[in-house]
C-alpha cells in the first residue's frame, strides 16, 4: 500500500512542478506542456490504496474527476497515463481523453468528470459479472459532494436490489470545491445513507490505510460472496486546493494547519512496526520515484497525435 | 444513397405492423446472442409499454429482460457500464419526452466513451424510444426532439416509416457495436391503444433476416417538380400530399431520411438537385431542428439548384398543446404539405 | 374529507364514462370528447382529502401524473378544471395543459407528468415562503415508483440541509404502472428513507382517512412551527389500471380481490360514529354530484379555443 | 434588426471585462429587486467558480446568495417552483456541459411552466452559464452546446461578445419574466484561470443601467462582398479573419447574433442579401446547429441571393478532444474562417 500511496504522491509532484510550466506569469490554465483543469490526489492516496489492494483483474475500478491516485493504485501504465496527461499518442486514449477521462482497458479501469456519472457505469460492470457467470466485482468512487447528486440513488437503489457485487467508495474530504459537507449534506455521515437501499454501510475515519485496509476488505468479502453493496465512506484529507489554482482560500487556517499528511506517518508506522526497515524504504522510494520520472519523461518526449486523428474513433 | 428495397424470397413475407416487425428482430439478435438483454421500466410483465417486448420475458426470462425502477439515469449508466464489459443491453424509454432526466448519461458518457477512450471501449447499446403527437398527451408525452439527441456526437440515430424498415433498421441497430437509438412514432407502431396503424405502415415483411444500412434514405416516390423531405410520420403525410399534388399535375418526390445520424446527405441533395424544389416535413421543433440541417444541406452544397425557397413543414417553437384544435394546427399535416409544395411552385405552371 | 373524496369518486366516474365515448371498437386513445392519457385515482383518495384539510391558503400543492384527487381536495375550481380535461378555453389553462398539467394559481396548485418533477417546484415554493418571511408550507405529491427517481433524492437533502417548511407525500399503491415496489424498490418502507435526509419520516397503513389525517396533522405541524420536512409514506389503493385502457392483467388474482374501497367503507364508520346521519349523507352526495355533472355540463358545452391560440402564450 | 450600440453618457464610462460588466448588472438588480437572488454551487463562500458573484455574498448575506449541494435537479426545480411563488432566481451552472444532468427540470418544466399554465404562472429565472473550449479541458467541460438549449422552446438565449452587451443582455435577462440563458464564453468571461481577455472583449461601459433588447443582432464591422456570422468567441475570430480579409480587399461584414433564441433572422437575411455571401462561425457542434439554422433562414426566405454556397466553420461532430493540436484542429479558428470566406469569393474578380 505504502508503495501504491508514494508512487501516487510522487506522480502528483512530477505533475504539478510541469503543470507551472508555462502558465505564468499570468495563470492560464490552457497554456504549457500539460494544461487543462487538474484535480490533484494530495493527500487522498490511503483512499485508493487501501482499497485497491485488495483487487484482482477480473475487478473492475471507476473513478471521478480526481483519478490520480487510484489510477495508480488500479496500476493503470503509468507511463501510457503521463503521456495521455501530456495529451501524446502514446497515451492512453492517444490524447482523447485527459486527465479527467483516464480509461484503461487492461485493467478494467474508467474515469470521468461529470459527479457521480460512474455510478451507474460501475455498478453496471458489477451487473456484466453476474450475467456472465464470472467472477468479479467492481468499485466506483466518488466524493463527499457527489453523494448528494441523483445518480447517487437511484443507482444504489438498484445495487440494493439486485445485490450487485458493488462498493461506492466515498473519498469525504470535507468539500466539494468550496462547499463544506455541512453546507451540502442533510446529515454526519454518508455510510448512514445504505440504509435506504438495504446494503451495508461502514465509515472509516483518520485517513488510515491500515484501517482503511481492513473495512475494505470486509466490503470486497461481502460483495464477492453475494451479500450485495457497500457504502464506503473514508474521511480523507484534501491538502491542495480543488484543482491547481485553486487557493483553497475558502478554508479556515486552524483547519488548514490540522491538516495531517497521510504518507510521513504510514511510513514511520512501518518503520516502527518493523514493517520494513529503512533501508528496504529508501530503495523502495528511489525505484518509485524512478519509474515516475521515467513515466514523465517518456510523456514529455512522446510525439503529439496527428490533428487530424481528431476527427477518427468516434464510431468503432 | 437512396435505395429501393430488395425484394424478399417469395413465400416468406408476412404483412406485419411496425411494432410486430421490430420485435421480430429483437428476438432473432436476442436468440443469436446470449449476452443481449433488454433493461427498461415495464418491459418484462407488462411487455413493454408500447408492447416492444411482449413475449420476451417468457422466453428469455427475468434475467435477460430486467424491469426497473423509474430511474433512467441508473439505469442507462448501468447499461453502458455492462455494455463496456462485454453485454449488448437494449435500454427501452418509451417516451423520447422523459430523455431529460438521463441526457446526461446519454450524451455525456455512453456516447462518447468509445472516443474518450481511443477506442478501448466499445458501448454497443441500443435505445427503444417512442415519440410524437397527435392523440392529445400535452407537452410532456407528445415530443419528437430528434436533434435533441442529434445534436451530440457519437449516437446513431434511425426511425422507420414503415414494418419493412422497423425490422431491418432494428437488426442494424443491433448488430452495431456503438449507441445507436430506435426511434418510432408511436401512431405508426401498431401500438394496442392507438387504434389501426397506418395501412402503409404495414409492410411485407420477410421471415430472414436482414439489415438496412445507417445513413441510407428511402424514396418512396419519384417525381420531378419537388422532393418532400419527411421521416417516421411525416413520409405518409408527404406521400398523401403527393397523391392529392399529383391530381393537380404537381409530381413530387417523397424522400425518407430513415436515418437522422449519420444523415444522407448525398441523398437528399441529389433529389433536390433533381426536382429544384423543397419541403421537409418533421414533427420535431422548427428551430436548430431536422429541417433545419435538411436546408443547411442544400445552401451549402448548392442554393442555385433550388427553383424557389425551401420551406419547412416543421412542429412550430412551442409546447405541445393539450387541447385538440391547437394541436392540430401545430402539426405537420398534409394540408400544410400542399400549401407549401404549392408555394414553392408559384410562377411556375 | 367525506365530500373531497366522494367528489373525486363522483368525477372519476363521470371522466371515465366520458372517456369511453369515441373510443370503441377500437380503443384508440386520441379520439372523443376526452382524449389522452387518463390516469385515475380510484382508491388513492383518502391521501388527497386526508392532507390537503389541514391546508390555507398560503400554503402550495403539487401533484404528479394522477392528479385528480389531489386538484379536487386542495379547491381547485371543478368547472374550469373538467374544462381542461375537454380541452376547452374555459379550462384552467385555456387547453393548453391536459389532465397530467393542472395548474391553478387561485390555490397555488400545480401537476406535471414526469416523475418526481414536481419535488423541486414544490419545495421551490416552500423556500419562496421562507424567503419572503411569509406562513405557508409546500406539500408535494409523488408515487411508490417516483422514489427512485434522483430528484426525489436531491430535494429532500435540500429540505433536510435548509428546514424547508415542505411535506412529500408518497401515496404508495404498491405498483408503478406494471412494477411492483419489490421489484423496484430496495427497502420496505420509503418513509425509513427520511433518516437519509434528517427529516421525519411517517408511514401509515391501511388507506384510512383518519389515521391520514392525523399523521399529516403532525406532518403539517413540524412544517408550519419550522422542524422541517417529511416524507408522508401513505400506503393506498389503485383500485383500476395504471390508466384507462390498462386491464392491470400484471396483478395476481388474490390481490385484486383483496383490494378495498375506501370510500363506501369511510362512509359506513361515518354512519356508525354518528358523525352524520343517512339524511346528511345523502343529500351531500346529492350536491356533490350535482356539482359534478354540473362540471362536466360546463366542460362539454365550452367551446374549443381558436387553435391559433396554439401559438399565444409562450413568453409571459 | 441589427443595431448600432448607443453611446454611453460622457464620463460614466470605464473599460471592463465581461465578467466585471455582467456583474455589475447582477448588482444593480439584486439592489433593485429584493426578491432577486443566487443559487448554485460555489457562489456564496467563493464567489463562483467563474468568479461572476464575488462580492455578492458580502452585499446581500447568505439568504440571498445561496450555496447549493451537487444536485442540479434539485436545485432548478426548487428555483422554479421559488420563481412561480413570486421569487426571481438567479442560477448559476458553471459549465454548459453539465444540463444533461438537470435537463428535464429546464425544458419539460421550467421553460413550459408559463405556457401550460395558461398564463397563470411566471417563471422569471436567469441561467449564467459558462461555455466552450481552446483551453484543453476536454470532452466533458468544452461543450457550447447553444443548439441543446435552443431546439426546446421556452427559453431566451443570449451569449455577449464583449463587456458592453454582457451588461447589457445580463441586464435584459434579469428584468424578463421568462427562464432566460445569460451563456459565456469562459475565453472571453475574463477569469482568473485564463489569462488576460482578448482586448475585443473589454469595453466602455456606462454606469448607469440598460438593456439591449432580445433577438438583436450586432454588425461589429460592415462589409460588402460576405457577412461572417459568428457570437460569443467566433465574433473576434471573425473580426481577426475580416481584417487580413480587408487587406487582400475582400470586405467582410461581421454579424453577431447575440441572442441565439429569438433569432434575428431579418438581421441575417438582409445582411446576406446586401453580400451575397454567408459563412457562419459557431463553436457548437454543426448539426442541428446554430450553423445549420442560419443558412436555414436564407435558404427559406431567398437562395438567390447567394452569390455562392454559404459556408459553414462549426466545431465538428465529434466530442471535444483533450490533446491541443486535435482540439485546435476542431475549433473555428481565424484560419477556418478566412478560407471558408475566400472559397465563397471563388470565381468572383
Ligand atoms: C454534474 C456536475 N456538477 C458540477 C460539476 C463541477 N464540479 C467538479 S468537481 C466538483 C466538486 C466535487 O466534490 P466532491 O464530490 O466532494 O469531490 P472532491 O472534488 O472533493 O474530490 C464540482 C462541483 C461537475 N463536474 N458535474
Ligand atoms: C421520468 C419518467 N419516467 C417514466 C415515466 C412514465 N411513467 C408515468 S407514470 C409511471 C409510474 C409511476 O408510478 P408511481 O410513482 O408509483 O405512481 P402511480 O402511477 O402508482 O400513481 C411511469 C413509469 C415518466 N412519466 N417520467
Ligand atoms: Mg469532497
Ligand atoms: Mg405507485
Amino acid at each position: 500500500m505504502y508503495e501504491a500511496m508514494y508512487r501516487s504522491r510522487r506522480l502528483d509532484d512530477a505533475v504539478l512542478a510541469a503543470y507551472m510550466e508555462g502558465k505564468t506569469p499570468v495563470f492560464h490554465m490552457g497554456k504549457g506542456p500539460l494544461p487543462g483543469e487538474m484535480h490533484q490526489s494530495f493527500g487522498q492516496e490511503p483512499c485508493a490504496a487501501g482499497v485497491c489492494v485488495h483487487l484482482g483483474k477480473e475487478d473492475a475500478v471507476g473513478a471521478g474527476h480526481r483519478p490520480h491516485h487510484v489510477a495508480v493504485a488500479r496500476g493503470v501504465d503509468l507511463k501510457k497515463m503521463v503521456a495521455e496527461l501530456f495529451g501524446k499518442k502514446t497515451g492512453l486514449s492517444g490524447g482523447r481523453g485527459g486527465h479527467m477521462h483516464l480509461y484503461s482497458a487492461e485493467v478494467n479501469f474508467f474515469s470521468s468528470g461529470i459527479i457521480a456519472e460512474g455510478m451507474g457505469p460501475g455498478a453496471g460492470m458489477a451487473l456484466a459479472r453476474k450475467m456472465q457467470g464470472k467472477p468479479g466485482i467492481a468499485v466506483a468512487y466518488i466524493g463527499d459532494g457527489a453523494a448528494n447528486q441523483g445518480a447517487f440513488h437511484e443507482v444504489l437503489n438498484m445495487v440494493g436490489l439486485w445485490k450487485l457485487p458493488f462498493i461506492c467508495v466515498i473519498e469525504d474530504n470535507k468539500y466539494g470545491v468550496s462547499v463544506h459537507k455541512k453546507d451540502s449534506t442533510a446529515i454526519e455521515r454518508n455510510s448512514d445513507r445504505a440504509s435506504a437501499y438495504g446494503i451495508a454501510g461502514e465509515f472509516v475515519s483518520g485517513n488510515d490505510p491500515d484501517l482503511i485496509f481492513e473495512a475494505a476488505g470486509r466490503a470486497v468479502q461481502r460483495a464477492r460472496s453475494g451479500q450485495g453493496g457497500t457504502i464506503l465512506e473514508l474521511e480523507t484529507e484534501r491538502l491542495h486546493g480543488h484543482f491547481i489554482g485553486d487557493s483553497g482560500g475558502y478554508r479556515p487556517d486552524a483547519e488548514r494547519k490540522a491538516m495531517k499528511d497521510p504518507i510521513p506517518a504510514y511510513r514511520e508506522r512501518l518503520l516502527a512496526d518493523k514493517v520494513s526497515s529503512a533501508g528496504e524504504m529508501t530503495s523502495l522510494e528511489a525505484k518509485v520515484q524512478g519509474e515516475v520520472d521515467e513515466a514523465m519523461r517518456f510523456g514529455r518526449e512522446s510525439e503529439y497525435p496527428d490533428a487530424t486523428e481528431a476527427l477518427k474513433r468516434l464510431y468503432a | 444513397m437512396a435505395q429501393p428495397i430488395p425484394a424478399a424470397a417469395p413465400g416468406s413475407e408476412r404483412t406485419l405492423t411496425m411494432a410486430r416487425a421490430g420485435r421480430e428482430a429483437v428476438f432473432s439478435e436476442m436468440r443469436k446472442n446470449p449476452n443481449m438483454f433488454v433493461i427498461g421500466e415495464d418491459v418484462a410483465k407488462l411487455g413493454g409499454v408500447f408492447g416492444t417486448t411482449v413475449g420476451m420475458a417468457e422466453e428469455f426470462g427475468a434475467s435477460r429482460i430486467i424491469d426497473t425502477p423509474i430511474s433512467e439515469t441508473g439505469f442507462i449508466g448501468i447499461a453502458t457500464g455492462a455494455a463496456m464489459a462485454g453485454m449488448r443491453p437494449i435500454v427501452e424509454i418509451a417516451f423520447v419526452d422523459f430523455i431529460g432526466v438521463c441526457f446526461n448519461q446519454i450524451y455525456n458518457f455512453a456516447a462518447k466513451t468509445h472516443y474518450m477512450s481511443g477506442g478501448q471501449f466499445k458501448v454497443p447499446l441500443t435505445f427503444m424510444i417512442g415519440y410524437g403527437g397527435g392523440y392529445n398527451d400535452a407537452a410532456q408525452h407528445s415530443q419528437t426532439l430528434f436533434a435533441t439527441l442529434g445534436h451530440v456526437p457519437g449516437i446513431k440515430i434511425v426511425t422507420p416509416a414503415d414494418a419493412y424498415d422497423a425490422k431491418g433498421l432494428m437488426a442494424s441497430c443491433l448488430q452495431d457495436d456503438n449507441v445507436t437509438v430506435w426511434m418510432v412514432h408511436k401512431r405508426l407502431w401498431g401500438l394496442g391503444w392507438l387504434g389501426f396503424p397506418l395501412p402503409k405502415a404495414l409492410a411485407t415483411v420477410p421471415e430472414h433476416d436482414y439489415t438496412i444500412p445507417f445513413g441510407q434514405s428511402r424514396i418512396w416516390r419519384d417525381g420531378g417538380d419537388v422532393t418532400i423531405v419527411g421521416l417516421g410520420l411525416t413520409v405518409h403525410n408527404a406521400l398523401q400530399a403527393a397523391e392529392q399534388l399529383a391530381s393537380e399535375g404537381i409530381s413530387a418526390e417523397v424522400l425518407d431520411l430513415r436515418s437522422v445520424v449519420p444523415l444522407d446527405r448525398e441523398g437528399i441533395f441529389k433529389s433536390v438537385a433533381k426536382t429544384g424544389r423543397l419541403v421537409v416535413a418533421d414533427e420535431d421543433y422548427m428551430s436548430f431542428g431536422v429541417t433545419s440541417e435538411v436546408l443547411a444541406v442544400v445552401a451549402e452544397r448548392d442554393p442555385t439548384v433550388l427553383k424557389a425557397p425551401a420551406v419547412r413543414v416543421a412542429y412550430p417553437d412551442v409546447p405541445v398543446p393539450f387541447s385538440r384544435p391547437m394541436e392540430d394546427f401545430c402539426l405537420p399535416n398534409v394540408e400544410r404539405i400542399i400549401a407549401a409544395v404549392k408555394s414553392t411552385m408559384k410562377g411556375k405552371k
